[in-house]
């Protein structure tokens, strides 16, 4: 089961802040995980049509687009981060 | 030390905990981020803050903030160093980051404190959101924190 | 403001003067500097120092911290300054020197406080005579603190 | 009348911080005033033979060895500065 997280602005447009996810079977990399949730949630379209930049964290971890999940991964989906 | 927290603190009880830890401390840096009224000045249509909401991501936080103060140990000879950052609901002039340094040498002190910030301010999961009286909106990063880490890559101290 | 003083001072008072000034501050600095116990540990025949001894040019010593002073106000935007130098007898552990800076922006603050304590290492009349219990004798001006001047010569901010 | 000071190890070795002195006909520049010093003070001389470096103050701004003094210059020698 994926876990999978949403913060700020992100959490906001899709007001909600965690979901779980059976990994499908059409999922290998993040990029198709985000082709998922749009395709699953029109709320998520928007959020990645938008010029605006989403990271993703893999087990709070940054990661590429085209890193591999596993089952259980830990998934967050974030825009750009503003500490200090 | 990494503390995230909704508590305010004293930058006096930080540095003399800094100033106490053993070794021949020559130097001590203190950096105290406030929360400004306007976050960009330069926009003539800018209105001033009166809350900021800070949000983070619990867990990751304080992993990418202990790396942040791992790689800055590694690369400066430091006798202690001190992170807090503040989440939740704060208002213009309230403190919200310290990062304190203590070395032998000033530069070390100087150097790791400010590798700190830079990192600190685009790799740490942090938002901020701001209330003015026009609304409310979620701060975007600016450039000059995304690229400010990079002057550290190619500057290995030792 | 400048002070040149035998007291103490307490970094939380300098702090809270600088969070309280006039302007939009975003960041404030810290330095402090400490009386170290081993002035040159890499030196193996190096004993702990006993006492600490500090000498200063009264008058020209305040001048040359002022034009450091005001070189850092034309080259940065600051909301406020702040350097104690403390003269007469101290012992290890004992804080010696203070720059504060506050700034709208981090990075203003922090080369504000570098550049200063860069100048008044080696351009301002001060000097340090050690005691260990071998006798005593006058700190030499370290190389290091010498070239760490030349660093400003071509890096005008704004 | 020039007025010399003399600080730190330079103070210890002449054994005086300050003194008084006409300028000399013969005294144009400062290196004219060191000469001049080592000739009328033993005490002056191993200071400038000396490989350490001596730093010259008129008027309480640090200038070269080749600085024309004026009658009534506040004139002070010393050591390389170690403040901080």
């Amino acid at each position: 089961m994926l876990s999978i997280h949403y913060f700020a602005s992100i959490r906001e447009a899709l007001d909600k802040d965690h979901e779980q996810l059976e990994l499908p079977e059409s999922v290998a990399s993040v990029a198709d995980l985000m082709r998922h949730l749009s395709t699953i949630n029109p709320l998520f379209k928007p959020i990645l049509d938008a010029d605006r930049k989403v990271l993703v964290a893999v087990n709070q971890t940054v990661v590429d687009k085209d890193y591999r999940l596993s089952e259980d991964d830990e998934v967050a989906f974030f825009p750009p981060m503003t500490g200090g | 030390m990494i503390s995230i927290q909704t508590d305010d603190f004293d930058l006096a009880v930080e540095y003399r905990h800094l100033r106490e830890l053993a070794g021949d401390t020559g130097a001590i840096v203190t950096f105290t981020g406030l929360v400004r009224e306007f976050h960009e000045p330069e926009d003539p249509a800018a209105r001033p803050v009166t809350a900021l909401q800070l949000e983070h991501y619990p867990g990751m936080t304080e992993k990418s903030l202990q790396s942040i103060v791992d790689e800055a140990n590694s690369r400066w000879r430091l006798s202690g160093v001190r992170v807090i950052h503040r989440v939740g609901a704060m208002q213009p002039g309230d403190q919200i980051v310290m990062v304190g340094t203590a070395s032998a040498h000033r530069q070390d002190a100087f150097e790791s404190a400010e590798y700190i910030m830079d990192f600190l301010k685009s790799r740490a999961p942090f938002w901020k959101k701001q209330l003015t009286d026009a609304g409310s909106d979620w701060i975007e990063s600016r450039d000059a924190d995304n690229v400010a880490t990079t002057r550290w890559q190619n500057s290995s101290k030792n």
